[in-house]
């Protein structure tokens, strides 16, 4: 059986990464999870120097999901090449760096860096994060700026470039369409969903930074329209998720149009669910006779079901 | 390692309305459990509750030749997740995910070790009394709650030999007030020469107002800390508190994993959600 | 205690409202639900004429969500006001009545009709229903097409007029501006979120009309955000919904900015919530020493929770 | 009037990997329901699984003295809702809505009850097949599985004094093949003098192929759909199945309320969605 995805200049052995920013820097499951099963293991955002993000209360459950503002807390490009790219390589893993930018110079120096050092895959551009004002989101959320990131992190790095989109739009697809157009390998879909809890007693947000972000089983049946969205107008490669629970939950992303998944919420949940999640896809393909996952992709059979029997 | 284990509920203690003690067959994870250590339970089969929630491992259960066969939870209901744990039935089944976390460094004679517990901050300090009984270390419980009804289980440290120093605020047993009284008192008849470490759990206040006291009477204090925790394993940086790293400038520091035992002069007390 | 509520002309005793597609047209709930003891009934959205809508299945759960494409079935309005306001009225409803149109025509001609009607108390206008092809979301998806028809109803009926707006946009408030603008009486949102979930084994969607509405406790930190986001830009009356399961949820939304607040999907889960959710707000108020619930309205407290006490 | 009882389970009777039958205490619930009516179960206490699932009452429990005290469910474990209800403990509480729906309407003597069942579709008629003993009503069941092991309960007919036609598909017991070929050749024999109605439960190929049967043979036939419910009461039009109302044009009408038991002959059924 044949589960691997082509990204770019990149093969995965199979199309499950951990999210970004739900898997630290990886190194941190390393006991638990072999990271050399994984296809690929995505860091939490980086920017070029260290921050500590938000003030706790940094997250809050919410029914089948969880609002988080962690505020990208990070160590800085620099120490991660130093102290945790090294361990990830030790353990073969195949790693996805998530970027961050206050500003585009951010974004391509950070980007630069990252294409110098020995053992990154690709890197992810969160142009999506909705937790902190400056930079990121600002991009992500119009079409020129969208253009302007990724044309300009394509120029510096031989990388694969993923724009990971965020799902606070009118028209995702068109979001996809102007990464496509900028030269990114592939798009990853969907960042969180911006959202708020509100403490009735106190009448206080219940996170310090009053929005966060709104991720989980939740918002897993708009992702995966939106993956489906993307998959009729661009033909690069699609990561997609969303609230991935169960290897079902990845096949119907990847049906409804996605190469690759990433889990993220439900790693917290069940930090052993990796070779859960790998049987569950062997078990499929086996029942299916598919020999190439990749073969489902946006397979999604959208023909009328019925004739309409009666005047609607 | 953590183990993630799918296991059975045993026992269902109710203590009051509030309170219970849920006992899980899980041989694997009493083996390798460490006081002070703590594992995430799934509250639920579906997905919401979503997250798992973090316990104390209260005690260490024994099977008739005395080998681990599972752990216990000392529960109070504050929301979902606990209210469904106050429910449980035994037979059910839940997924327990643990030893996780940095635990108590026990102390040995001729050193006291002293525990002090605010309310449901007693989790902890069954197994770290065990351990410290295995040591033959002199050991004292300080334990205050609001009222004589919210005291449980002494009888079960009394049982291990240590000595008890009971508070309740409206003076209903033990010392009227608060628990931090009689260990201030307590530091301040204790020579120096005689020494004596803090181990503390409870409201965040009460452990600023320990850590504030161990500092001026020179004792070394560990304090375990109650933060929110999206994974407990160092995934998600929900968790984090404002710790210095070798006497250094204080970083956001994950209390799941370089917790839930800190070194209490090691914390921002300031910078400190109150919970 | 007064729980009163002012949208327009129209006083409502409580701010509790069954929510439109969630409640039938009410009389079905009369052995159940006390109606005059509601704030309104929002009744299913109602066309011209009568329509069967889409073929079943219509619905499919999704974690604490469903997805709905019931594609508006309904008796027309003609019919609505011959069989089923006389009921309402004997019950002593207040009487919200939901109305669509596949052409600007449609919803003047509709609104019309109910203007001549006894016993109607406010026009919700349904411009963010997802799940029709024709009309509709095509209104509510556009500034000018949300300004064209509520200008156009507001010119017929002295009724107030409360446009229901989709949550499927990246600027839910000009939207909100827009209806005010236009003569809206009151905004009520969020309509739900367009959605899909995919059978993996057949690989065809779960709904036969492929893409549905998401509603549910799922979506209600989105919503809450929504609204927050609305209260800061209109003065008018705000009737938020999604997800709402108790009290708290309501005094979330209601403090978040809400003047009113409507309940859908967790009326199907409990169609005894009615009692329950009131008598939260009684307590609530109590606890709190509030007289008018009106008084909490838009009061959540966004002042910095700490000084930032570390560099970030 | 239905009613909301937060239901204690009594017994949760595993019949085998699949199917298992659930008692609960509902003696409001238990005196009201009508045979054929169904419930809506709430099957966790959080939010997820979210909708209540629709269930036939399978049994009217009776305390001591006879008077109603519960009901039970026949329950397959298809999806979620129903693996946990596979796996309920006694004690354990859970929501119960109803009795819900239109009921089926027994006959009397001299006509006979033909009751035919596919699978799961046994659940509505040991109430219907009680309803029909006190009749005095001549009742067969055709009941029709895959194989021997899944026919289940077939004593608790015999006990009624249900004749019982048993029919597997890999006649491993009773008739190889169909419960429609048995049910055939039955309606072939019966003199048109001697009237018979048809009650169908079970799977909507069977229920088609059984409503042909009837019109075919002239036999009055009550069908009992099982269609995706989101609330039961009427209120959010999902369970719609295509029915003529009085021989008119056909509608999408709400199960739930105007069913489950639908005139076979009002279905249009080349419009249903096959399940
Ligand atoms: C290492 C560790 C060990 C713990 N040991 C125990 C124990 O032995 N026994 C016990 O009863 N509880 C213990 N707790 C606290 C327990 O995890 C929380 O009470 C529980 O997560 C609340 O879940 P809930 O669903 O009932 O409440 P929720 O509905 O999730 O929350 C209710 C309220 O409690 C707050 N809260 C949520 N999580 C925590 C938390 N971790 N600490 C404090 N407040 C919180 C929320 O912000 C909210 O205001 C421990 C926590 C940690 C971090
Ligand atoms: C009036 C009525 C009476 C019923 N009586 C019984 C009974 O006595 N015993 C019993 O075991 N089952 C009965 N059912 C069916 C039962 O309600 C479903 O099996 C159950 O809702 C599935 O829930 P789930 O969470 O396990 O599966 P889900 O995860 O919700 O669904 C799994 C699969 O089953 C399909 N499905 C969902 N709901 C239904 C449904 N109502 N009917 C058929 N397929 C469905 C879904 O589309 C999906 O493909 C009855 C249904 C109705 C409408
Ligand atoms: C705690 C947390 C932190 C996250 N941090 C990042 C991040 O640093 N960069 C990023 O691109 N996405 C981040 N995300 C978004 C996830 O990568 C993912 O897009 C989102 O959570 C949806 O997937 P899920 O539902 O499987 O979690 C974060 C999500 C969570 C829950
Ligand atoms: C089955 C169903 C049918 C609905 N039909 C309508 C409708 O006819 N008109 C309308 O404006 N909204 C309709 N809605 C949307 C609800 O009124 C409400 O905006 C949405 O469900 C969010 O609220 P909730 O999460 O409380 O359900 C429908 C929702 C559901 C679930
Ligand atoms: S709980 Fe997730 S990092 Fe600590
Ligand atoms: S189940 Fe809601 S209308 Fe029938």
């Amino acid at each position: 059986m044949d589960l691997s995805v082509t990204i770019g200049s990149l093969t995965l052995a199979n199309p499950l990464i951990a999210a970004s920013g739900c898997f630290g820097y990886g190194v941190e499951y390393g006991d638990v999870v072999d990271l050399a099963s994984l296809g690929a293991v995505a860091v939490k955002g980086l920017f070029l120097t260290e921050r500590e993000g938000h003030a706790p209360p940094r997250i809050v459950e919410t029914p089948s999901g969880m609002l988080n503002a962690i505020g990208l807390q990070g160590i800085g490009v620099h120490r991660f090449i130093a102290q945790q790219l090294p361990a990830l390589r030790a353990r073969r893993a195949t790693v996805i760096v998530n970027i961050c930018g206050t500003t585009l110079e951010e974004y391509v120096e950070v980007a630069r860096i990252l294409s110098d050092a020995d053992g990154v895959g690709a890197l992810e551009l969160n142009i999506s994060c909705p937790n902190i004002k400056e930079g990121g989101i600002t991009f992500g959320c119009s079409l020129p700026g969208t253009h302007a990131v990724v044309s300009a992190v394509r120029k510096v790095t031989r990388l694969p470039v993923i724009p990971k989109l965020t799902p606070n739009v009118t028209d995702v697809a068109s979001f996809a369409r102007a990464a496509e157009e900028s030269g990114a390998d592939a798009i990853s879909l969907v960042n969180t969903f911006l959202a708020m809890a509100i403490d009735v007693h106190t009448r206080r947000p219940r996170l310090t930074n009053i929005v966060g972000g709104l991720s989980g089983p939740a918002i897993r049946p708009i992702a995966v329209r939106m993956v489906y969205e993307c998959r009729r107008v661009v033909k690069i490669p699609i990561i997609g998720m969303g609230g991935i629970a169960t290897a079902e939950d990845a096949l119907e992303f990847m049906i409804a149009g996605a190469n690759a998944v990433q889990v993220g919420t439900m790693n917290f949940v069940d930090p052993f669910i990796w070779p859960k999640l790998m049987d569950g896809l062997h078990a499929y393909m086996a029942a299916h006779g598919i020999v190439r996952l990749q073969d489902i992709v946006g397979t999604v059979d959208t023909t009328a079901r019925q004739n309409s029997w009666i005047s609607s | 390692m953590p183990l993630d284990v799918d296991a059975r509920v045993i026992a269902n203690r109710r203590l009051s309305a509030d309170y219970n003690v849920v006992a899980f067959e899980a041989p694997a994870i009493a083996r390798a459990a460490r006081p002070g250590q703590f594992v995430m339970i799934k509250t639920s089969r579906g997905l919401d509750p979503l997250l798992r929630r973090p316990f104390s491992i209260f005690e260490v259960l024994r099977d008739e030749t005395g080998a681990p066969s599972g752990i216990s939870i000392f529960n109070k209901r504050i929301g979902a997740g606990t209210s469904l744990l106050a429910q449980v039935e035994p037979g059910e089944r839940l997924q327990v995910l643990g030893p996780l976390g940095r635990p108590f460094e026990p102390v040995d004679p001729p050193a006291d070790a002293w525990m002090i517990a605010g309310g449901v901050g007693l989790a902890p300090f069954l197994t770290l009394a065990e351990a410290l009984a295995v040591r033959r270390t002199r050991t004292t419980l300080f334990y205050g709650a609001r009222r004589a009804g919210e005291l449980y289980c002494v009888d079960l440290f009394d049982a291990l030999g240590v000595r008890v120093v009971l508070a309740t605020e409206d003076g209903s047993r033990g010392v009227p007030g608060r628990i931090t009284a009689p260990l201030e008192a307590a530091l301040g008849e204790r020579p120096l020469g005689e020494p004596v470490k803090l181990f503390v759990c409870g409201p965040t206040p009460m452990m600023r107002a320990c850590a504030g006291l161990a500092r001026v009477h020179g004792r070394a204090c560990d304090v375990s800390l109650e933060q929110v925790m999206g994974c407990g394993l160092g995934g998600c940086y929900s968790c984090v508190v404002p710790a210095r790293r070798d006497e250094g400038h204080p970083h956001h520091t994950r209390t799941c994993i370089e917790g839930p035992v800190f070194d209490a002069q090691r914390i921002v007390w300031d910078a400190m959600q109150p919970h």
